[in-house]
């Protein structure tokens, strides 16, 4: 079976490992992820703080690419990416005039058709039908499930989830036998897009994330947005110094703890490329 | 617009806000509760429910704050004040308006200096190449900042771990991307 | 032929101001059918009727036009004129010169053809008049009221006392309500049982009122002075006239860890229970879905340890048919529930509570005795957060009114805390403080500079569980926003107060309206208070809004009142502007089909099929028939019926075709 | 050459739009005079071969104003008007009739004001369309022999 895929920019860059499970989880249940030809940034956080349109139309570019190539379902695992591109969609069915505008500075057609699905949903979809009897090394730890922002906000449009306390990722985890925590900071920001430009705030926001995980006994916490990851991973230090302690609670993409579940090979996951070392 | 003939035309910032993004400054009852939930509140100048204060007032010396202020720039859409304002306002639909606009007018509050500057690097990043490229990126916007040493140590620790490209990815249809850019851009002037 | 008067009023000014009176009277006498027009100024004073009704007995009048002000002022006036004067009152019709010309254009010609247009519209109208008599209903001198609460307590006693039967029905096991949860009121805090309890025991003892508790309304028919109610008596499984309310039951029944309705959760109790120990009557009931004998077959303790042999597990419900002639509804409201708040924990935190929860804690007759101890560990919290608004006024949980009554029971909550626990920390997080009421402003301010309350205004984001604390993350409005963190041992959500479950289907039983938050509708917000759209239902309480209990009171009274009001009489009068079905000689009988739309469209159910038999008693044709007794006169099945065999008197096709092709007609 | 002065009739029910209209009178608000009001129990009386009959007559608009939704003083009368509303404006539409000149809406007895903006929405936007004479006289009567309904 063959779906369309959209990894986005984080997970050509800092974030591969993310890219390098899905793919891994995919392949081990006979799933064909197929990368949109040419695609283009989807201009994050970036364009829509800073031009509305450009907002819409990098976004209905990536669509309509997947449309022209005949995708009609594409599995986003980049929460920002899934937001952007799901908003988009929303708008554009809104408004015909701003489709209008934004096929025209595209000069490609659009109509909206692609299903966008995120990590969860592509999990929940293909994966744990067939996860019975898959499970090889239950993920047996306290893990908590961290979403952010962008899986389930705006839950108007997104429509995923419950906004407070949400609960996909967490059944996702049961299955692969963990045991999640109840803890109070699943959506609470990050920090994201000031992750360059304002380290200090994120040290503060992730921190407070971190440190309840951390509190309540988290032996993992596991993410679904490349933006979450690197904040809660590559800025432990900003973390650290903020909580006034080393907290070394690892950082694990859903798609990695799955992977581990069934029993795939650590390297093949990218475990190796976390700044804080997995050890679970 | 609306045929209600009681719908008379809101004046000033607000009136430009309720335009392009159907957020009435009139709708917030000033409850805080999106000021109460942001998780950025404590750095603002003015937390969100304030912001809707000022444009309440249609005093044009508030509006102008309002463009000029820190708050827009340190406001990460969440989306925490939405999710939970009682009366439904969009918040961050109306911040990124407020920062388009504030860009424009050359209003932006200078400590915001950086936040734009990583913003215009990401932004064209994305012009020349159609994908975000880390590197240049990163120099890109120590370049516009100055802010050569922070971060140093990350980088190399990216290096080892394979988190960064060392060649940019170019997509195929650069010119198709760059187009975007153009037209965006364009209409944005006017 | 016609013989029309056509009377025009100049009302002071109020019309001649801007209208040509003397042109309106002289273009309208010469009309054809009118025979006599006048201007005078002022048409409602005894000389101006006098002049209608002289102007009837010289002329012979048929019909007669008063232009003046709106009917809905005047018409009563004018008919009764004519009534006086011989003429039938139904064939007076008012133009509206006034509210709806005088008033709203400016003086000019277009202002007078107007008038002119007016009145010509209505004299054509009355040429189609016809003489009709005034509907004569009977009364059935007994009420029911509907709830328990203090709003029906109060109304069945009002009643009561001016000597009609009453018939009261409460769902619950005892009579009491949310009022006998309570424990102190505002603003007085004087102790709610002890000023409720002596009112329910004079409710038993009443020799005009009948009591069943336990039981809800199944259907009502009828109409004003005469319904026809069926109430389901649930069955107690207990012979209420064996049981002497010993109480030994409820001791010895070996399930003792249900939630109790009446402790909010907060207590348990038994499968035979009383709700609490003042229950009027004092007689337990069985709850079937938790008692071992229904669930497994075997127990029966209570029928053991009874010394009257008064269980009965085999009793049925029962369907009591009442005759009633007027109706009380005062079923109350009800809170949200803590799980309503995703933001507040989806209820998943013993320690947030609603304010009814704390009402419990806080009564001597509750789960801890009055001492404020939290559900969880029952520790006496040290810092408890209050959060005014809890679900009121937030359109984007479906609630935009303002529960009215949180910010007064809040301030007395925060003050009963500050009384009993000695060193606490109370916060009230609020929007605005709405104390609009005698003394209760007084009161808010006795909370916050008497008893140190902190008042924050703002409203809280998120609540969440850490380390045994709730943290509370608020904001402090006043102070440029200023993010407010609390770590709270308690919070206690003034949750709103909204319609209870099935108020809609009881409006529908009732065929009374409801507004959008199902709340009965009353028939005027202003004026009409207390009654309903349907003649003879009066509502009562906070089944109409939230409300407190002085306010609860009041209502019941008025609405006590409007019962008496109409117990006064022994016949009704109605208007006669029903609906009816032409009648024609045999063999067509009526044009009327058979269809019965007309009964589908009807909002009264007062169409019903009429069987026309031949003198062997064979039914020839089945024709819709209108219940005058129900008809309201809305006239949609007028509109709806295809042959045009249903017409409503007073809004006739004849007529209002007249009046359509007078409006244009240039004469 | 005067400005042409539509003549518009408004169908209201008694207990919501009529009142409102009087309440228009007690606040002195003022509207334009075009408009006859003839009064309904209620807008489900209002059978909609009058609006046709109107139009005959002359009519260059028309406006069917009652309670809101779940205000009807008899319950459910507002709801079976609009409900019939919906069916006649696309009969309208099939035969021709420019439902344009129709202005359905819900004015309650409080709001005297609306009823003033309404009247006069609906005199401008009439005036915009002009006189309406494709539906003038339709139905040939003969002479003095006027039937109804």
């Amino acid at each position: 079976m063959t779906l369309g895929f959209y990894p986005g920019c984080s997970l050509k860059g800092s974030s591969r490992e993310y890219a390098e499970s899905v793919l891994a989880l995919a392949k081990a249940f006979d799933i064909n992820l197929e990368e949109i030809t040419d695609w283009n940034c989807c201009g994050a956080t970036a364009a829509h703080n800073m031009n509305k349109e450009l907002s819409l139309a990098l976004p209905a570019r990536i669509l309509s690419l997947a449309e022209k190539q005949g995708l009609t379902e594409i599995v986003v695992p980049c929460a920002a990416c899934y937001s952007r591109l799901t908003v988009t969609k929303h708008e554009l069915a809104k408004d015909p005039a701003l489709k209008a505008v934004v096929t025209v500075a595209n000069d490609l057609e659009y109509t909206g058709s692609v299903n966008v699905l995120n990590i969860v949903q592509f999990l929940d979809k293909y994966i744990i039908p067939n996860l019975e009897g898959r499970v090889v090394k239950p993920f047996d730890h306290k893990v908590a499930c961290y979403y952010g922002c962008l899986l389930v906000r705006p839950h108007e449009i997104l429509n995923f989830d419950r906004e407070e306390d949400p609960q996909s990722l967490d059944v996702l985890m049961l299955k692969a036998g963990a045991t999640p925590i109840d803890w109070a900071f699943k959506t609470e920001c990050c920090g994201a897009g000031l992750s360059v430009s304002r380290t200090s705030s994120v040290g503060r926001l992730s921190g407070r994330i971190v440190g309840d995980a951390k509190d309540r006994g988290a032996e993992a916490i596991i993410v679904a947005c490349p933006m979450c990851h690197s904040n809660l991973d590559m800025r432990r230090d900003s973390i650290n110094s903020y909580l006034g302690e080393k907290v070394d609670i690892p950082v694990l993409y859903i798609t990695q703890a799955i992977g581990l579940a069934v029993g795939l090979d650590r390297k093949a996951l990218g475990l190796q490329r976390h700044f804080v070392k997995v050890t679970v | 617009m609306s045929s209600d003939t009681h719908h008379s035309k809101i004046s000033g910032l607000g009136g430009e806000v309720f335009e392009h993004t159907e957020v009435k400054a009139s709708h917030c009852y000033q409850c805080g509760k999106c000021s109460a939930g942001c998780p950025l509140s404590e750095e603002m100048d003015y937390p969100p429910s304030v912001i809707m204060r000022m444009l309440q007032t249609g005093d044009p010396v508030l509006e102008d704050k309002v463009l000029r202020s820190f708050s827009i720039w340190v406001c990460l859409t969440c989306e925490m004040c939405f999710a939970r304002c009682p009366m439904s306002i969009d918040i961050p639909k109306m911040m990124d308006f407020l920062r388009e606009k504030s860009v424009n007018e050359k209003k932006a509050n200078s400590k915001a200096k950086e936040i734009i500057a990583f913003h215009r690097s990401f932004l064209d990043s994305i012009k020349y190449t159609g994908r975000l490229y880390e590197i240049g990126l990163f120099v890109d916007y120590k370049a516009r900042t100055l802010r050569i040493l922070d971060d140093l140590a990350l980088a190399p620790k990216m290096m080892k771990r394979g988190k960064l490209n060392i060649i940019p990815e170019l997509i195929k249809d650069r010119s198709g991307v760059a187009a975007i850019f153009r037209k965006s851009n364009k209409k944005n002037k006017n | 032929m016609s013989k029309i008067g056509v009377f025009v009023c100049h009302c002071g000014e109020n019309i001649s101001a801007t209208v040509d009176c003397a042109k309106v009277a002289e273009t309208a006498g010469n009309y054809d059918g009118v025979t006599f027009s006048v201007d005078y100024k002022y048409m409602c004073s005894d000389p101006g009727q006098n002049l209608i009704k002289s102007a009837i007995k010289d002329k012979g009048l048929t019909g007669v036009v008063v232009a003046s002000c709106s009917p809905r002022m005047h018409e009563p006036t004018f008919r009764k004129a004519c009534a006086e004067a011989g003429l039938n009152p139904f064939m007076c019709e008012m133009a509206n010169l006034r509210e709806h010309c005088s008033w709203v254009h400016e003086k000019g010609e277009a202002t007078t053809e107007k008038a002119i247009d007016l009145v010509r519209i209505l004299v054509e109208k009355v040429k189609y008049n016809h003489s009709l008599n005034e509907i004569k209903v009977p009364v059935t001198k007994t009420a029911l009221v509907i709830g328990g609460g203090i709003a029906g307590i109060q109304a069945s006693l009002d009643i009561a006392n001016t000597g009609h039967k009453v018939i009261l029905i409460e769902k619950d096991p005892s009579i009491g309500g949310h009022m006998s949860q309570l424990s102190e009121t505002f603003p007085t805090l004087d102790c709610s049982q002890c000023i409720l309890t002596p009112r329910m025991v004079e409710v038993a003892q009443h020799p005009n009122i009948t009591l069943y508790t336990y039981a809800e309304l199944e259907s009502l028919e009828g109409f004003i002075g005469n319904f026809k109610a069926k109430i389901r008596k649930k069955s107690k499984s207990l012979d209420e006239k064996l049981c002497t309310g010993c109480g030994l039951c409820t001791t010895k029944c070996p399930v003792k860890k249900i939630p109790s309705e009446f402790n909010e959760g907060l207590g348990k109790r038994t499968a035979i229970y009383v709700p609490f120990p003042q229950t009027v009557p004092n007689k337990p009931v069985i709850d079937r879905k938790n008692c071992t004998y229904y669930i497994k077959g075997k127990c029966k303790v209570c029928e053991i340890v009874c010394p009257t042999g008064a269980i009965r597990f085999d009793q049925e419900d029962e369907i009591v048919e009442l005759e009633v002639g007027a109706i009380v509804i005062a079923t109350g409201f009800t809170v949200k529930q803590p799980d309503f708040f995703p933001e507040y924990g989806y209820g998943k935190y013993a320690d947030v509570i609603t304010g009814l929860q704390f009402e419990r804690l806080a009564s001597a007759s509750g789960p801890t005795l009055g001492e404020i101890r939290r559900p969880s560990d029952g520790k006496v919290p040290e810092k408890i957060v209050f959060l005014a608004c809890a679900g009121s006024r937030d359109p984007a949980k479906g609630i935009p009114y303002c529960s009215k009554i949180c910010c007064m029971y809040i301030a007395k909550h925060a003050m009963l805390y500050q009384h009993k626990v000695h060193g606490g920390k109370s916060y009230v997080f609020y929007m605005d403080i709405r104390a609009g009421g005698k003394q209760y402003e007084e009161f808010v301010r006795r909370a916050i500079e008497d008893d140190g309350v902190n008042y924050v205004r703002g409203r809280v984001s998120r609540i969440y569980e850490k380390n045994g604390k709730l943290i509370v993350n608020g904001v402090d409005t006043l102070l440029n926003a200023m993010p407010v963190e609390i770590e709270a041992d308690m919070v206690v959500l003034a949750t709103a107060g909204v319609a209870n479950e099935g108020a809609e289907e009881l409006a529908q039983k009732l065929h009374i309206s409801y507004d959008p938050y199902k709340f009965f509708a009353e028939a005027h917000p202003k004026l009409k208070p207390v009654e309903t759209n349907t003649a003879g239902i009066f509502l009562a309480g906070a089944c109409q809004a939230p409300r407190d209990i002085p306010e609860s009171v009041a209502m019941a009274s008025g609405a006590a009142v409007k019962v008496a009001g109409l117990f006064s009489q022994d016949e009704l009068t109605r208007e006669p502007i029903i609906a009816v079905v032409n009648r024609q000689a045999p063999p067509v009988y009526s044009s009327c089909v058979g269809c019965f739309l007309c009964v589908s469209a009807c909002p009264y159910q007062a169409i019903e099929k009429e069987e026309i038999k031949n003198r062997n008693g064979e039914v020839v044709k089945s024709i819709a028939k209108v219940n005058p007794g129900l008809c309201q006169g809305c006239g949609t099945c007028v509109a709806f019926c295809r042959t045009k065999s249903i017409d409503i008197q007073g809004y006739t096709h004849e007529q209002m075709y007249s009046e359509v092709m007078a409006l244009l007609n240039e004469y | 050459m005067a400005e042409f002065e539509p003549k518009i009739v408004a169908f209201v029910c008694n207990w919501c739009t009529y009142a409102g209209a009087d309440l228009t009178g007690t606040s002195r608000i003022k509207y334009a005079s075009n408009v006859r009001i003839v009064r309904f129990p209620c807008t489900g009386r209002i059978d909609y071969m009058l609006l046709l009959k109107a139009f005959d007559e002359g009519a260059d608009g028309i406006i069917v104003s009652g309670c809101h939704p779940n205000d009807c003083h008899y319950t459910s009368g507002n709801f079976h008007a609009r409900r019939r509303w919906i069916m006649f404006r696309s009969l309208c539409d099939f035969t021709g009739i420019d439902t344009e000149r129709i202005k359905f809406s819900w004015v309650s007895a409080a709001e005297g004001a609306k009823w003033a903006d309404i009247v006069n929405a609906t005199v401008s936007s009439i005036r915009e369309l002009g006189p309406y004479t494709e539906y003038k006289k339709v139905a040939k009567y003969p002479e003095k022999e006027v039937t109804h309904g």
